[in-house]
């Protein structure tokens, strides 16, 4: 049964130096809260894990919290490029950030397949790409049936998964609804989970496109409101598009970053 | 007569013109997804929006700012996990168009959203990756590239394939596998290009209005095929413009 | 697009002589009047794929409709066994019937690899068991990554599936909710579909658990009120209980059998 | 003092007591389902009830009828798709305990429900089949059987392996890479069995109330062993009689 906690518990808790670490989300219901989290406690040499690596890996990536991204999409979603992501890549600054690079749907299969119990997943993917040139763990399979080959992809199993769910009840059972991507086969890949909730009710109403994991299936729930900003929850919150906007500005240069990151996550108050 | 318009506005709305009513279309985020949304406010009402975040049938009455945006799932008939549109929908072969941007396109159509510059672990210019692309462009039925035309994005040979198009010419998508149809058109601010049936190589077919096909051929970085009978797009109608600058004004009002 | 039918057009333009027929459904909006059609309109030499065969299996057998089943549990769902499988299998009554049989995991995972377009599965089922030595087309298949051996079954895709589902709107997009088994799979992994509804309505408004198949993934939808009935259709109506426990004395005998046929379906009003 | 109550009852409090409290169980339709319930309403409050039709986590007020019953739908926590159920809850191994019926059960645990007698093309007795058996047997973290005992079920060698217990000795399931602990009780209308540890043979561990080893034997079609520290069963509690045939009056109600 999940354990209700604080969020800085929860990360103390939960998140390791040298873990493999999934903080999930598709555009709506990023876990920017707990990923702030990660950088005041100041882990280290993390494996990032995420298909859509957006803001808050540009900062655990500027602050230095990871030495590998695993991914298939890094960018500012609907602004541009991740500046700090790519002062990384392209100047090892402030640490190297070693990549292992897929596509969406070989990195949704992997999950997929990490929360199977399965070694591999199939797909129909990345064939005559560069991709395999560059990442190792893309191969080929044959069908027994058929003779037809396919793309095989090793399952995902990150140490932790970190995702962000409108509601949970007392009891830690987690409520999310809208867009809700590939967070339910994330936190089933991984060997803990840690869900940070707009709120914790008494009871879960049930709404139309839910996804339900039940309190058995994770380890821990931290009531953060607002813990998806300048993302949103739908029901809760609109995106803060602006911010986004501004990000690409802030991140440019590293010591405006730095300063911003020191005036707004370093010295953020923390909840007990 | 038309009004005035930027070569951007001709751009989308003759990618738009590239949607036929009632298919459905796998929708890449920017310009594709301002293409798509203006096809269905004008000529394709009945176009079916696919977003790789899971949203089937999005209907967004404003543009969406992302892939993820709150109002494609609001208006969608079913969304589903990203698992399930990869596997179910896209796999198969259900989509009957691919809507994809590039920051490299070559004459074979292949595109790089990868790297550029420089080799792969020390690229010049880091760019966001594959995304869905790679199988976006292996599986739908066909593909439209929407991408503006210059000598640093149309290249002889690009320097990441990060979505295959034709491969190195004929034959090659189905050597690999391929089941889609492959790059179909490629609309640009400067005209249309098309891949030559025999050599599989992108040819400019049209030009938009009061572009000339030496400013095409500057354009590209190879010595790009002309077709024999090169045809004028039409300008942009009243209607499109007039939806299209009402969805771009969304845009600006859903930013706040 | 989804075309709107009545169900004896549905099924004269959508099932033919020997097809590969799933009508699927788990205890749950099992398309019993779909079957009832199919009888009536005398379909022959089917293979009859399904999960659970349950009573309208057991009629459509009885009635020589199937030469084949393929399939992981056949019986009378509460109630016990179903006769007329029985009598086929052990007396081929009417006609021989050829068996193919799997476990539900397997089951499950063909319908999925039919949906997804792939031409075989990947589970950890079958193993130790008497099941392979009996069905060819369970194989093994080894990982890439770790070497280990899993088991691989082949894609299913039915010439044409039929489900029952709660709603349509008049554009043919279909809505279902409660206990919905693999029928969104098997829809999907079919060449042609049928779809009939308790009702068509004008616009599908959202419910809590809904699976929504979109009217351009459909064939044909055809409005049939209580078309589940002895099963049931959550919101619509209960399950006929009672139903299930008569039939183990109807089906026991063939007379019995033929006779309660011949009233309740052969001469059965039938809709235009 | 005990009330009155007959031997079906006794195995079902018997089965209902190998559930503790807070762990998940997967459960077949018949006397395991009333077993779980029966737990569930007595000391196992938590006992999260997972049935293979999809729904994790049910809370039903009475009896299902069957492992589709749409009670089971309306109280559980999440409903999901059978391939789901399969794939993301039970394959990899978040499932404690599976509690299985039997048609026919061997000295090693391996259930038959498939054909009895002849061989399989031309079977004395064809029964429903595998269902989800097979995959309960090799991935919950152990197996609770419920099986009424006599020498037409408690045979020397099932007819057919539908699901393994043991297979034929120690090692096998190791061997075979079952990653489920297998067959830890068998609960009958008799008594309880349990795997030896070293030969894995079910041995009579406990009786029920004036049952003899003698009927036990008899009701065995191999040389059953015994345990030398063999003890007896509690007879059902008050309590437990109560909320059982409270149970099964909502069953015959829900029938009607």
């Amino acid at each position: 049964m999940a354990k209700l906690v604080s969020l800085a518990e929860g990360v103390a808790d939960l998140v390791r130096d040298g873990d493999v670490v999934a903080l999930e989300g598709f555009t709506h219901l990023i876990p920017f809260a707990a990923g702030h989290e990660i950088i005041r406690q100041g882990r280290q040499d993390l494996t990032l894990v995420r298909m859509t690596p957006d803001v808050i890996y540009d900062q655990l990536i500027g602050m230095g919290c990871a030495r590998r991204l695993v991914f298939s999409w890094g960018g500012n979603p609907g602004v541009g490029s991740l500046h700090r992501f790519r002062d990384a890549v392209q100047n090892s600054w402030p640490v190297p950030l070693e990549l292992e690079e897929h596509s969406h749907a070989g990195m949704a299969n992997r999950f997929v397949a990490g929360a199977s119990g399965l070694p591999f997943a199939v797909l129909r993917g990345y064939t005559g790409t560069d991709l395999p040139r560059h990442t190792g763990n893309i191969k080929t399979i044959t069908c027994p049936f058929t003779g037809e080959v396919l793309t095989a992809v090793p399952a995902l199993r990150p140490d932790v998964t970190v995702v962000h769910a409108q509601r949970a009840d007392r009891a830690g059972n987690v409520q999310m609804w809208g867009i809700t991507g590939v967070q339910k086969e994330a936190v089933l890949a991984a060997h803990r989970s840690l869900v940070t909730v707009e709120e914790i009710v008494d009871e879960l109403e049930p709404v139309p496109g839910q996804v339900v994991l039940p309190s058995w299936a994770v380890t821990a729930v931290a009531e953060v409101p607002a813990g998806a900003h300048p993302s949103y929850a739908q029901g809760y919150s609109v995106r803060d598009n602006d911010f986004y906007v501004r990000w690409d500005a802030v991140s440019r240069d590293r010591d405006t970053f730095r300063e911003w990151m020191e005036q707004h996550v370093l010295k953020a108050e923390v909840q007990a | 007569m038309s009004a005035e318009y930027t070569s951007d506005e001709m751009m989308t709305v003759a990618a738009a013109r590239q949607l036929r009513d009632g298919t459905a279309c796998f929708v890449g985020i920017g310009l594709p997804s301002t293409a798509a949304n203006l096809a269905r406010a004008t000529h394709a009402p009945n176009l079916v929006l696919i977003y790789e975040s899971g949203c089937l049938g999005a209907k967004p009455d404003r543009l969406p700012l992302s892939i993820g945006d709150g109002i494609l799932a609001d208006t969608a008939d079913a969304v589903v996990s990203v698992p399930e549109v990869f596997n179910y929908w896209l796999q198969p072969g259900r989509i009957d168009v691919g809507f994809l941007g590039a920051a490299q396109l070559d004459r074979y159509g292949n595109i790089n959203t990868t790297v550029i510059g420089g080799d792969y672990a020390d690229p010049k210019v880091r760019l966001p990756g594959a995304g869905g692309a790679p199988e976006i462009a292996a599986s739908c039925g066909e593909v439209v590239v929407v991408v503006r035309q210059s000598l640093r994005t149309f290249i002889d040979r690009v320097d990441f394939v990060t979505s295959v198009g034709y491969g190195r010419g004929p034959g090659d998508r189905e050597r690999l596998g391929l089941r889609g149809g492959g790059p179909r058109v490629v609309i640009t601010d400067l005209g249309v290009l098309e891949p030559d049936p025999k050599t599989c190589e992108l040819t400019l077919t049209r030009l938009h209005p009061g572009v000339t096909v030496e400013q095409a051929r500057a354009a590209t970085g190879w010595d790009l095929a002309v077709a024999a009978d090169l045809a004028a797009v039409d300008p942009p109608t009243e209607h499109e413009l007039t939806v299209l600058r009402a969805l771009e004004a969304t845009k600006k009002v859903a930013a706040r």
